[in-house]
């Protein structure tokens, strides 16, 4: 198109520089530098006093007396506290197996993560499949000479993720098969999950938590009890496995219909047509929106601590209401300590998702 | 091979197929032709029910097909479709496209059942696309592996719905080659297609349908310079104008 | 052509319909087996152990009392009124959080796209830090962190004498109006009902005929004009009653506890983050070639943003919205673990515990829940579908 | 029944509360130790011939009832006072009462306040879906005076809410009020008013229906009373089993006529539910008494020849 | 009326501007013609500023134009403009939408800005249409409503960007009916437009773009009877033949 090579003539470097930059987006005409300096004023009031109490005037070791006459946040506390936060009640001398269940978890996910590495359906699989049976046997024990760790010991941030990641693992398959029942053909099942889903999406998850301490129990056969935290995970697994088959369901609506035909033509049953050909490019579809729902999942963990499981969040308020720290700064230290944590979760996952949402646009524009 | 009688079918109160009666041998070649919306493409997808009829009956190599499961499986296994959109799987390789039947329906070995995919690879003449995956491909290339997929699968019929007509004209011709040349070994065809060259050259017969019904058939030749009906005479005039 | 021939009817029992009706009959077997086995096992425990079951329990004396209460109620009163209470106090929590988070959130979407780096730059803060950190703690840090360290009633922050912040609430005074107060509320009531069905009317008659009569003095006559007349003919008086240190507390006056405080600055500021995105992004959908035809009209910034763009984004902004408030009302569960007295807390915590009922209460919260999500998404639905789809 | 679903696990399960120091509570190790616990621990003495060999479920006041209720725990050992509805309409059977206690209020020291008379108009806290949320709104009715409640499920977060100043008051049992000061910031400005507004006979629960399994934890409780009526501790069991009265002799089973029978346990059940952790009075004083943080009075506590009311039922 | 002096304007590294010197005199009407991505709309739209320039002048009405929001406001006053896709607002009906700019930019009441629309709307023929919405409206009364829109504000200049070319055929006739109608009242219009007739009845002059630059420009009779330079050939008889 550009026919003689002037075209490539470069721009001309705009009046750059701080100034020029400030004008254009500080100081625009005076609503624009009235607002911008009622903001920074505000900035400079809230943010060195902010730093002050986080850093500053912190105490890093020490008792409550320590923290109480420093002022600052009291980040005695929570190294104090730190092997509980991160283990709950773990017992000290068994903590390795969290630290070896936690960190195949991360050795996993790390491929998953980057684009380049091949390979990825073995991974997922490993992690849906092998990897929970394998976790659990290390976290409870009672095989391979592991003693067993009642789970009224397990908590803390290892709880957190605990629950999230069967949340994760366990909505998954409860989700899909509810997105294909919703789309199914035969009635009864079709209305039963459609039922289902609406039922557990108007509803708040602390209800069905309560339902899973509290009624479940009472729907069983007597002598047969299901372990506290079990039934909790049972309860998040199908709350967001009602969430999850709304999203998956998206994906499922936007593949073309040939995809189904040409399956069927080639003499593919349902099941196959769905485990091969269509369920494989309606979730790649949809692992942005999945990704978003698993931010959720790890947001919601904290409700457990209302039935009274130590999760990182239950287990920071227990700790903070401790009469050996009890004060104002360990109060907001405890809190904004946990916050962090969930934060830089959720953060950098809802970052990735956004990233994937970008890279997965670029792929189908192409 | 195929033998279709009073076949008829609806969409709701709409009769798209009006006693259809048609026999095709083995071997044989068919064009089915006629304007947009006339059921050609319904008429194919009613032999191997991805669409169902409600009357008639349709007997395919000696099995009548109706909508139950079995008679489904048996007659889908012996027949081979190929789309106007290609329906590639676009999150597999060429070759676990070519392969995804073979081994989930057909039951055959990977080992086996790649070597059958190379083979008819090389067949439709891009051996060298193999682990690419179809949105890398050009459209000719596309539907030339969605041939090959369906020859996988050894059909006895294959059955062709517009496949050109998605395509950029230059990429027509190398599928079109691909067709003739299958054409050539003998296999059964029936092809819905507007290329009259491709009628004319390879087809033993055109089938004429408009408004449901088929309307005149004949042996190109015959059909081409000497057409029947009105309905034919006007259609034909169009289709040489573009 | 022949005539049309319709299609026949069809064959009921081919075998693919009856294998479908066959997997069916096995699923719902299946289900009502496995719902048997529930009820059995459940009524077999309460019959075993005589514990008592069913709904009687909601006309019995209750023997508790709440710090928050929009209806009668004492020690005195029934569960049944006590669920009532817990309803209506969740409904207002849920009112207001609505109201702060509508307004923060599109203020929010608004400072998202400011020309302003400055202001954008805050406003991305603020929603990433928002949206990232679990309710919950949230509402923990507001309850626990913040309005647990004001100081006790007599150290008050006071501002004016007529707004008192202690670590018992907040004091505001309280206009009061006597018995006929009532009859203003009603003609209220009855004055928004009639604008918003003049204005849907109008809308409606213009969307079908081109022409539509003009509607907009509708509202200032239901809101203002009609409950005014109304105050100035019941003769009602107006006075405000200002709350007061007296004995332990302050008295009088209008007192918002600290448990609703926290609820609701929780509540309000993690759902405004997500509504500023929706909101953002509401703008960012619009089509560009409409503010391009505004500035070339000369239209400034602000007025392209009001005038243009913010009524064509709503289309896009209404049906998240409607999620994002739905998530809000389920929210308010959450109130309950900083002793709000809602649902949660008062029929499947209190409740449930003194009658020993969990099978019930659970499930009359749960109704609860279902209705409010069921009547949100009516509302929403009426106004994607009545008033938002004319243009294109 | 629940004894057999016991000896096939191995353990009781025992339902005690989230933390309150002296009855229940985790320590530093995360062992379960206290007055309630140790109850438990003298069953699973009883029953399966090792303290140790119980479980404990930590339950909120609304998960108390339905874990024992489902079967999660076998026994309820968490100060749950016993009422008439609880004992019919809930579907529980207690077992004989091992701690006599009332509610009462705790409030600053510098409020000034002396009498639950003068607590007209202020903010309570308390726990929710207890006796102590019923107890309180009738006492303030019964004398016309208004507060406004402030009821948090957890103790924790009741005490926390009290201590941080949200509330004037602070009611529960004395027992919780006492045990509840300890943990608090100063516990030296608080003061527990001298009224008793209710009867709060704290006593472990079992399920309704299951008859064998109430008897023997009825006959434990009675044995750890009659043990300290009888003068048998811990450290002398061994020695009053060989040479102690006629009535030491039968609650230790080594006379003829052995207990076990009766209770469908061998004849050393009381022996070893006493050796776990010592009598009544045993358990009273290391873990509520003068010489613990809690410095509780035994009061109505006392064996009834001390002016008490404790009383076992007689062995035999 | 307007003048550029050595505008030059990039996108990234993307040059689409080269040094365009162009004058326009009050009253005449040009067209603006040449290749899809020749930097047409580019041009005007850096006129009234909807793109800014970053090297050269452009002076409009005897102000220089820039990037300031002072400048801005008085420019964009003296100029309509009418796009390609009508753009109207269509949560707005058809008055509203004419008297949006009357009323917040120039401050008019809104009885005045009333009879002003009205006014216009008489002028384009379709006063009957005044309280619809834009989506009841065919395309040719929606482009007919935007040039009213434009004009509603009494602008001197009016810049058209291929006002015709999202319209059916008989939709176009209508619009360029309207814009004839303007250019023999004198209105001075600048119009990027592929409709060779209404350059050759209307415009003064026609000015030929490609890559950038003005590669020729002429009274029209001129420029389509006897166009100078190889591209402009090209573009010519590609255009003829559609
Ligand atoms: N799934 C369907 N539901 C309802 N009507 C359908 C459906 N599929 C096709 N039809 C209608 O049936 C008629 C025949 O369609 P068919 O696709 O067989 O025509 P065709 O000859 O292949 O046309 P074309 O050349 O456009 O592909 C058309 O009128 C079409 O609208
Ligand atoms: N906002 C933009 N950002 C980057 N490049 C742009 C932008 N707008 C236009 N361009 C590029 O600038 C060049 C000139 O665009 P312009 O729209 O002015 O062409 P045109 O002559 O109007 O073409 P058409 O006839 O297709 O409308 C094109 O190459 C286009 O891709
Ligand atoms: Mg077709
Ligand atoms: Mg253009």
């Amino acid at each position: 198109m550009a026919t003689d090579h002037t075209a490539f003539l470069p721009p001309p470097v705009v009046s750059a520089g701080p100034l020029a930059w400030m004008r254009r987006n500080l100081f625009t005409d005076w609503r624009q530098t009235a607002l911008t300096l009622i903001v920074l004023y505000a900035v400079i009031r809230g943010v060195p006093p902010l730093l002050g109490w986080l850093f500053v005037d912190a105490t890093w070791q020490g008792t409550r007396d320590d923290c109480v006459a420093n002022g600052g946040a009291c980040w005695a506390f929570v190294s104090a506290r730190w092997g509980q936060f991160i283990y709950g009640f773990y017992p000290a001398d068994e903590r390795w197996r969290v630290n070896v269940t936690f960190a195949m978890l991360a050795l996993s996910v790390v491929p998953l993560v980057l684009p380049m590495v091949r390979g990825k359906g073995w991974i997922i699989g490993f992690l849906l499949t092998l990897y929970p049976v394998l976790a659990f046997c290390l976290l409870y024990g009672g095989v391979f000479g592991l003693p067993v760790v009642e789970t009224a010991r397990w908590g803390g941030f290892m709880l957190t993720l605990v629950v999230a990641i069967t949340g994760i693992v366990g909505s998954l398959p409860i989700g899909i098969l509810l997105a294909l029942g919703r789309r199914s053909n035969m009635p009864a099942i079709r209305t039963f999950c459609t039922l289902f889903i609406e039922l557990f999406r108007a509803v708040p998850l602390i209800t069905v938590l309560f339902m899973a301490s509290v009624m479940l129990p009472l729907f069983l056969p007597t002598g047969f009890s299901l372990d506290k935290l079990l039934r909790a995970l049972i309860g998040v697994a199908v709350f967001n496995g009602a969430l999850m088959a709304e999203v998956v369901r998206g994906g499922l609506q936007a593949i073309p219909k040939g995809q189904y035909e040409a399956a069927t033509a080639a003499g593919m049953g349902y099941w196959r047509m769905m485990g091969f050909v269509i369920l494989p490019q309606a979730l790649r579809l949809v692992i942005p929106g999945l990704v978003n729902t698993w931010v959720a999942i790890i947001k919601d963990t904290t409700l457990v601590l209302i039935i009274g499981l130590f999760d990182l969040l239950g287990i920071v308020q227990a700790g903070v209401a401790d009469a050996n720290w009890l004060s104002a700064s360990v109060t907001k230290t405890g809190y904004v300590f946990a916050a962090m944590g969930f934060w830089i979760l959720c953060f950098s996952l809802s970052r990735y998702s956004m990233y994937l949402e970008r890279r997965l646009g670029l792929g189908a524009s192409r | 091979m195929i033998a279709m009688r009073g076949v008829n079918k609806w969409f709701g109160q709409m009769r798209v197929l009006a006693d259809i009666n048609l026999t095709v041998a083995e071997g044989e070649k068919l064009v089915i032709c006629g304007p947009s919306g006339s059921g050609k493409s319904t008429l194919i997808r009613c032999i191997n029910q991805l669409e169902h009829h409600q009357m008639g009956d349709i007997v395919v190599n000696g099995i009548k097909v109706d909508a139950e499961l079995k008679t489904l499986d048996l007659v889908r296994r012996d027949i081979g479709m190929v789309f106007q959109s290609f329906n590639l799987y676009p999150h597999m390789t060429v070759l676990q496209n070519l392969m995804l039947a073979q081994v989930w329906v057909q039951g055959r070995k990977r080992r086996d059942a790649e070597e059958v995919a190379r083979h008819y690879l090389d067949r439709v003449h891009i051996p060298e696309q193999a682990d690419k995956f179809p949105a890398q491909l050009s459209g000719g290339q596309q539907q030339r592996v969605a041939i090959a997929r369906a020859l996988c699968t050894k059909p006895k019929i294959m059955l062709f719905d517009e496949p050109t007509s998605a395509l950029d004209p230059e990429m027509i011709k190398e599928v079109l080659d691909v067709m003739t040349e299958l054409a050539t070994e003998g296999m059964t065809m029936i092809c819905v297609t507007h290329e009259m060259g491709f009628a004319r050259n390879v087809a033993n017969r055109v089938i004429f349908m408009d408004a449901g019904r088929i309307v005149e058939q004949g042996p190109p030749a015959e059909f081409f310079s000497n057409p029947q009906s009105d309905r034919a005479k006007l259609f034909l005039s169009q289709v040489r104008l573009n | 052509m022949t005539a049309p021939v319709l299609p026949p009817r069809q064959i009921f029992w081919t075998r693919r319909r009856v294998k479908s009706l066959v997997v069916q009959a096995v699923f719902l077997g299946g289900l009502a087996w496995l719902f048997y086995f529930l009820f059995a096992n459940t009524t077999a425990n309460l019959q075993r152990q005589g514990i008592a079951s069913g709904f009687g329990f909601l006309s019995q004396r209750a023997g508790f009392d709440v710090s928050l209460s929009f209806l009668p109620f004492t020690s005195d009163s029934s569960y049944g009124r006590a669920f009532w209470v817990a309803v209506v106090n969740a409904l207002v929590l849920s009112a207001l959080g609505i109201v702060l988070a509508t307004v923060l959130g599109f203020g929010l979407g608004l400072a998202r796209v400011s020309k302003n780096w400055l202001i954008a730059r805050l406003a991305t803060v603020y929603i990433e830090i928002f949206r990232n950190i679990p309710l919950l703690l949230q509402l923990f840090f507001w309850y626990f962190a913040i309005l647990r360290q004001l100081p006790g009633p007599k150290e008050s922050l006071v501002l004016a004498d007529l707004v008192i912040l202690n670590n018992r609430g907040l004091y505001m005074p309280r206009p009061q109006v006597d018995q006929s107060g009532w009859v203003i509320m009603v003609c209220f009531a009855a004055g928004l009902c009639m604008a918003l069905v003049m204005t849907l009317r109008a809308r409606q008659q213009r969307l079908k005929t081109g022409h539509g009569p003009k509607c907009w003095f509708w509202w200032p006559i239901g809101l203002f004009a009609l409950p005014l007349t109304a105050y100035v003919l019941s003769g009602a008086s107006l006075s405000f009653v200002i709350p007061e240190l007296r004995g332990f507390n302050y008295r009088g006056g209008m007192l918002m506890l600290p448990e609703m405080l926290a609820a609701l600055l929780g509540l309000g500021f993690y759902i405004s983050a997500a509504i500023g995105e929706i909101v953002r992004s509401g703008i960012q959908g619009v089509d560009r070639g409409q503010v391009e035809a505004a500035s070339a009209l000369g239209l400034g910034r602000r007025d392209i943003m009001r005038l243009v763009v913010l009524p064509q984004a709503m289309r896009i902004i209404i049906p998240p919205l409607a999620t994002q408030y739905l998530s809000l009302a389920k929210n308010t569960s959450l109130a309950a673990a900083i002793a709000f007295p809602e649902i949660i807390s008062i029929v499947a915590g209190t409740t449930l515990t003194q009658t020993g009922q969990a099978l019930e209460a659970i499930t009359l919260a749960m109704l609860f829940y279902m209705s409010v999500s069921l009547s949100i998404a009516a509302v929403m639905n009426f106004l994607n579908y009545r008033v938002l789809r004319h243009g294109n | 029944g629940t004894m057999d679903d016991i000896k096939a696990r191995g353990h009781i399960q025992c339902g005690v509360t989230q933390g309150v120091p002296g009855f229940s509570n985790p320590n530093d190790a995360g062992d379960w130790t206290g007055f309630d616990v140790d109850i438990c621990r003298a069953v699973a003495a009883a029953v399966l011939s090792d303290a140790d060999a119980v479980r404990y479920t930590p339950l909120s006041n609304t998960e108390r009832f339905t874990a024992l209720q489902s079967g999660e725990v076998d026994i309820l050992s968490r100060t749950t006072t016993r009422t008439l509805n609880r004992d019919t309409a809930l579907g529980l059977n207690f077992a004989p009462v091992v701690f006599y206690d009332g509610q009462g209020f705790m409030v600053r020291e510098s409020s000034g306040i002396t009498s639950a008379m003068e607590l007209d108009g202020t903010t309570v806290c308390v726990s929710a879906g207890s006796t102590s949320e019923l107890n309180v709104a009738d006492y303030f009715t019964a004398n016309n005076m208004t507060y406004e409640p402030v009821r948090f499920e957890k103790a924790d977060e009741v005490l926390a809410a009290y201590d941080a100043g949200r509330c004037d008051v602070y009611t529960s049992d004395l027992s919780g009020l006492a045990a509840r000061r300890l943990v608090m910031q100063n516990p030296a400005e608080h003061v527990m008013l001298k009224e008793t507004i209710s009867k709060e006979p704290l006593a472990p629960a079992v399920r309704h229906g299951d008859d064998a399994w109430f008897d023997i934890v009825t006959w434990t409780v009675y044995a750890l009373i009659a043990a300290e009526e009888l003068g048998v501790t811990a450290a002398n069991i061994d020695q009053m089993k060989a040479e102690g009265s006629p009535d030491v002799q039968r609650l230790l089973g080594s006379s003829e006529t052995g207990t076990g029978e009766w209770v469908g346990l061998d004849n050393d059940w009381a022996t070893r539910a006493i050796a776990a952790g010592g009598n009544y009075g045993e358990l009273w004083a290391r873990h509520l008494g003068p010489d613990t943080p809690l410095k509780l009075a035994r009061g109505l506590n006392e064996l009834y020849t001390n002016g008490g009311i404790q009383y076992a039922m007689p062995i035999k």
